[in-house]
């Protein structure tokens, strides 16, 4: 025991039952089945965030983090469709700053659709999209460069972040930016507590685009998602239970989990 | 040639380049900035030749004569099909190649690496036999109740769906209140531990710019042991 | 191995150089027609049903293989074979997007410099960045320069080094450096015991801080290692807020990630996500 | 933001211009560096357990240190490679030298096993090796793990690995007793941990940028990590246990004294505060 090369039957059971679950609250809600959503209280301001750009009659700026085309950046682009269409209803021009050269066509055709989508398809200019660089660094240093010469207002960080961010936040708050951040690992998370106005916090990131669409996918997803950590929550419960009462040689569910070995 | 003299001139300007962006952002950063998004990208197409597609793509096809990668390239193109309005639907088809795979390594990496995170909370809550000494005890299981309170509070504040009013959802809002205080303690925890680090990275620079730059003009920066 | 074999029967090697051209083109030409006959045959719902078929099967591959009963030692199933090969191939094909940046780089600078916008000069010197580095790389790479390389080295790759360790790499380091002078600034403003959080957040900084460094040891010295108050001293007491305060509340957001981010992929996998970039009507 | 004007001390001292932080710190740094003034270093438990798990690899196995770094983290992860590669070469351990992320990493980790070689007498292609950078992340890892001498192919100076006399006899995962990732790249432990130490069980340590390592302490409370190196701490105490005090002893005494000013800073700027707020004079941003 104790490997994990290939799944066991616990494994294979209690994986199913959580797609399952999953997909069952997707299919629910898709058929019209109401779901609540608690607040989550960095992605209310988005909407101040864009207003206060308006005011001032300058840019936002958004990146959509470093990764290339994977889970957390697809849901980036989510979330940036919504900024896109609260920007463009008030004639608010938004750049966006890209790191990934596969990012970079999906990212102008979500931002080309948004401002269709809200009928105002002349105030798109491709030349707002950019892609900056893949090096991380430089990618930084040229995202500072679009935040200082645009005199941006605000500063939208969604995405896969890393030691970067700082550089962006910090040049960003110096010249008075208001910054909204949200990423799912937990490295950047202080940096953006200790320098940005708003911060979404780990899973909250995956909540975000069900919060802001109310799209029945993406609640009912979410609603799967909780009762999934439930059970976790009840495994995890459990094995505190068994390594309590038994020895780890007796815990079968450490067995089941392919520990132990 | 020898290029050393001249690396070590070009490193010590486009440091203090770099470094002219603390003040703010004004023209030398912007062109050492530009420099360095084109030397990237240079490297970028150089990096992708010599150590991919040359080694596991180019010389198969070519010398071994095992014409069936030349599909690689085709399939690779339709990415390009996304500038197209019409074609668009030939990059979506590769891209869900792609995105079908980043799920699949996704599932096949679920339990590698989340079931040893989840076994190592099977924590003992009381003493059980074979735990060692009496004295260590008392600690450990101390340690393994914060544990699983920190680990519980914190994941109910990553619920969603319950309200945090009501009869289960009050105290759930409590507990997430807890929740979120343990991990402004954990972010603090994360942003001390990374002060040094970056700390390190300009220690580095210093170091370059003092002993080995400074010191290559001024015997005495050389000799200081840095 | 059996698919390499199934690979070298479906296309076996070509015999001689002059087939391998032939061959090559051939299989251009071949792909071409099918593509082009895949763009007329499919109507909307083909090219939809098509495109969830193929991240369907994509996903159903390297899923299945995990989760697929495995026998022998070391274990294996009817598809372990294949994840290598594929893994390779997937690689390959995915180092052909590397022009789609390039191109959007290329196209902005171009601009800048064609329409002399101000800061042109800037991306003149983006250009001959990419060209100088994107020259020397390619002809440092094909001098076939024995190892260790001899004391003189030639110009081509002289300037290479140049460019990589007197600019590339000093540029990285150097802008990653930044962030020393921005932690700390960030630090000096953002902890104020304004709420309960921010101190919260503030002590736990402040102790673990303090007890990286040889200093903070010093500064607790006078608490003796093996009495039972070592545990204040300031480095064990950093230690145990990384260990027990902080992996705790790490693993927290780790498993939300984790059901998160299996959401998604299942979403995704399925075909069932909505929203940008999978609701276009193309 | 802009605040109004600061008018008494402790409105001054709770609103110090961010460029007086920057030369206050720079001032430090360059001040330790040239006129350094020294203080003791004790390893602790995740750093002795790097060691161990070195010391505990069998004979007959590699230890692979894949170096997933570049110049961008040198300062910590450099000393850390080479008190590792020391560490090695002290307990008589063939290691082999990868990574998968900046192609740099292999080349400057080349250098200092050369120079570490040098000084034990060490023979390249027998007690150690350089399998050079590998492209295509997971992918070679799968592939690794199956075949070694296919998936690898060429080493660093473009032989053919198998050709290597420490090579004989190496062919899949199971030949590999140890392996250390030194990186200041995220993703690359779960990559590992997915594919080669959860599946097969070989041990893992890791040296990470002090940065990365509070995420890693999960891995080593459940055992998939043996040990661990924190930044340059980590480092300058590894450097203490193969008896080589070299760049991050010198790093670590200079850290002492940034940190000393940083939470001098953050002592005023709170002093500052509570002084205003006494006052009632406190506003709330």
């Amino acid at each position: 025991m104790g490997s994990l090369e290939h799944a066991n039957w616990f494994m294979r059971i209690l994986f199913l039952s959580l797609c399952a679950i999953i997909v069952a609250g997707v299919l629910l809600a898709q058929r019209g089945r109401e779901m609540f959503i608690r607040r989550i209280p960095g992605l209310t301001a988005i909407e101040e965030a864009v207003g206060r750009a308006t005011e001032m009659g300058r840019p936002i700026f958004f990146s959509p983090g470093l990764d290339s085309i994977n889970i957390v950046t697809l849901q980036a682009l989510a979330i940036l469709s919504y900024i896109v269409r609260l920007a463009a209803a008030q004639a608010t021009r938004i750049i966006v700053g890209l790191r990934s050269p596969i990012v970079y066509p999906v990212a102008e055709e979500s931002v080309r659709e948004a401002y269709d989508a809200v009928g105002r398809p002349e105030n798109f200019r491709p030349d707002d999209i950019r892609f900056i660089s893949d090096e991380q660094f430089a990618y930084a240093l040229g995202a500072v460069g679009i935040i200082s010469r645009e005199e941006v207002a605000t500063n939208f960080l969604f995405g896969a972040f890393y030691a970067e961010a700082l550089i962006l936040t910090e040049n960003g708050r110096a010249l008075g930016a208001l910054q909204v951040a949200g990423c799912p690992e937990p490295t950047q998370i202080p940096f953006f507590i200790a320098t940005c106005d708003y911060v979404v916090i780990g899973d909250e990131y995956y909540a975000a685009s069900a919060y802001l669409t109310r799209e029945p996918t993406l609640t009912g997803s979410l609603v799967g998602q909780d009762i999934c950590k439930a059970i976790v929550i009840a495994i995890i419960a459990l094995g505190v239970g068994l390594a309590t009462v038994f020895a780890p040689e007796k815990n079968f569910l450490l067995t089941w989990l392919g520990g132990g070995g | 040639m020898n290029p050393d003299l001249y690396i070590l001139w070009a490193a010590a300007i486009a440091t203090l380049g770099v470094y002219t962006i603390l003040y703010r952002e004004n023209p030398i950063s912007r062109l050492f900035e530009h420099i360095f998004v084109g030397l990237s990208a240079g490297y970028l197409i150089v990096a992708t030749w010599t150590l991919n597609l040359e080694g596991k793509w180019w010389n198969p096809m070519i010398q071994d004569k095992k014409w069936y990668w030349i599909f690689a390239p085709i399939v690779g193109a339709l990415f390009y099909f996304i500038y197209s309005r019409r074609l668009g639907w030939l990059a979506r088809l590769i891209m869900g190649l792609f995105f079908g795979t980043a799920a699949g390594t996704f599932f096949r990496q679920f339990f590698p690496i989340y079931s040893p995170q989840i076994y190592a909370c099977f924590k003992p809550l009381d003493y059980q036999a074979g735990m060692g000494l009496q004295g260590v005890i008392f600690e450990l299981v101390l340690h393994n109740w914060i544990f699983v309170i920190i680990l519980l509070t914190v994941m109910s504040y990553f619920f969603f769906s319950i309200p945090h009013e009501g009869r289960f959802g009050r105290n759930l809002g409590r507990s997430a209140m807890l929740g979120r205080w343990f991990l402004m303690i954990a972010f603090g925890a994360m942003f001390g531990n990374t002060v040094m680090a970056r700390i390190s990275l300009f220690i580095g620079r210093m170091q370059f710019l003092l002993k080995d730059w400074l010191g290559s003009l001024l015997p005495w920066f050389a000799g200081r042991g840095i | 191995m059996w698919f390499s074999r199934l690979l070298q029967r479906l296309f076996p090697p070509a015999p001689t150089p002059a087939a391998l051209y032939l061959y090559l083109a051939l299989a251009v030409v071949g792909s071409i027609v099918i593509i082009v006959a895949l763009h007329r045959l499919l109507g909307l719902r083909g090219r939809r049903w098509l495109i969830a078929f193929v991240t369907f099967i994509a996903g159903l591959f390297f899923g299945l293989e995990y989760f697929y009963p495995v026998h022998g030692d070391p274990g294996k199933n009817f598809l372990s074979d294949w994840i290598e090969p594929v893994s390779v191939m997937l690689t390959v094909v995915g180092a052909f997007t590397v022009g789609l940046g390039i191109y959007s780089l290329l196209q902005v600078h171009g601009r800048n410099l064609a329409r002399r916008r101000p800061g042109w000069h800037n991306s003149l010197a983006f250009f001959l960045a990419t060209f100088a580095m994107l020259v020397f790389g390619l002809w440092e790479h094909y001098l076939h320069l024995p190892q260790p390389p001899p004391e003189v080295v030639p110009w081509p790759k002289g300037i290479y080094e140049i460019l990589f360790n007197g600019l590339f790499a000093p540029l990285q380091a150097a802008t990653f450096s930044l962030l020393a002078f921005y932690i700390a600034s960030a630090a000096y403003r953002a902890f104020r015991v304004r709420t309960g959080e921010a101190a919260l957040m503030m002590a736990a900084a402040f102790i673990v801080m303090i007890g990286q460094v040889p200093v903070g040891a010093w500064l607790t010295s006078f608490i003796p290692a093996d009495s039972p108050a070592a545990f204040f001293r300031l480095e064990m007491l950093g230690e145990w807020v990384l260990r027990w305060l902080n992996t705790p509340a790490q693993r927290g957001i780790i498993f939300g990630i984790a059901v998160g981010a299996l959401a998604m992929s299942l979403r995704i996998w399925l075909s069932l996500e909505r929203g940008t970039f999978f609701s276009e009507q193309s | 933001m802009s605040a109004p004007q600061p008018t008494t001390l402790s409105d001054r001292i709770q609103q110090i211009p961010r460029h007086y932080v920057y030369l206050l710190l720079a001032g430090v740094v360059v001040w330790q560096l040239l006129f350094p003034i020294r203080l003791p270093i004790t390893p602790s438990v995740p750093t002795r357990g790097v060691y161990d798990a070195v010391a505990a690899v069998p004979d007959d196995k590699l230890i692979i240190i894949t170096t997933d770094w570049d110049a961008s983290t040198q300062a910590e992860t450099g000393p850390q490679t080479q008190a590792v590669i020391h560490a090695c070469f002290q307990n008589h351990k063939k290691f082999v030298i990868m990574n998968l992320q900046p192609p740099m990493g292999v080349k400057l980790a080349q250098d200092l096993a050369q120079e570490a070689a040098q000084e034990y007498g060490a023979v390249y292609g027998v007690d150690y090796a350089n399998w050079g950078y590998k492209y295509g992340y997971e992918n070679v890892l799968m592939a690794m793990a199956k075949n070694i001498p296919n998936a690898i192919g060429d080493d660093f100076y473009g032989k053919p690995v198998g050709e290597l006399p420490l090579m004989q006899g190496v062919q899949d995962i199971h030949d590999i007793g140890l392996v250390v990732i030194v990186t200041g790249l995220s993703a690359m432990t779960e990559m590992w941990v997915g594919l080669i130490q959860g599946p097969y069980n070989t041990p893992l340590a890791a040296a990470y940028t002090a940065v990365m390592a509070p995420i890693y302490y999960p891995y080593l409370d459940s055992n998939q990590l043996k040990g661990m190196l924190v930044g340059a701490k980590g480092a300058a105490e590894l450097e203490a246990m193969v008896d080589r005090p070299g760049k991050a002893v010198a790093i670590m005494n200079v850290q002492s004294w940034a940190h000393v000013l940083i939470i001098a800073l953050i002592i005023v700027g709170n002093l500052g505060y509570l002084f205003a707020r006494g006052r009632g004079g406190g506003r709330q941003p």
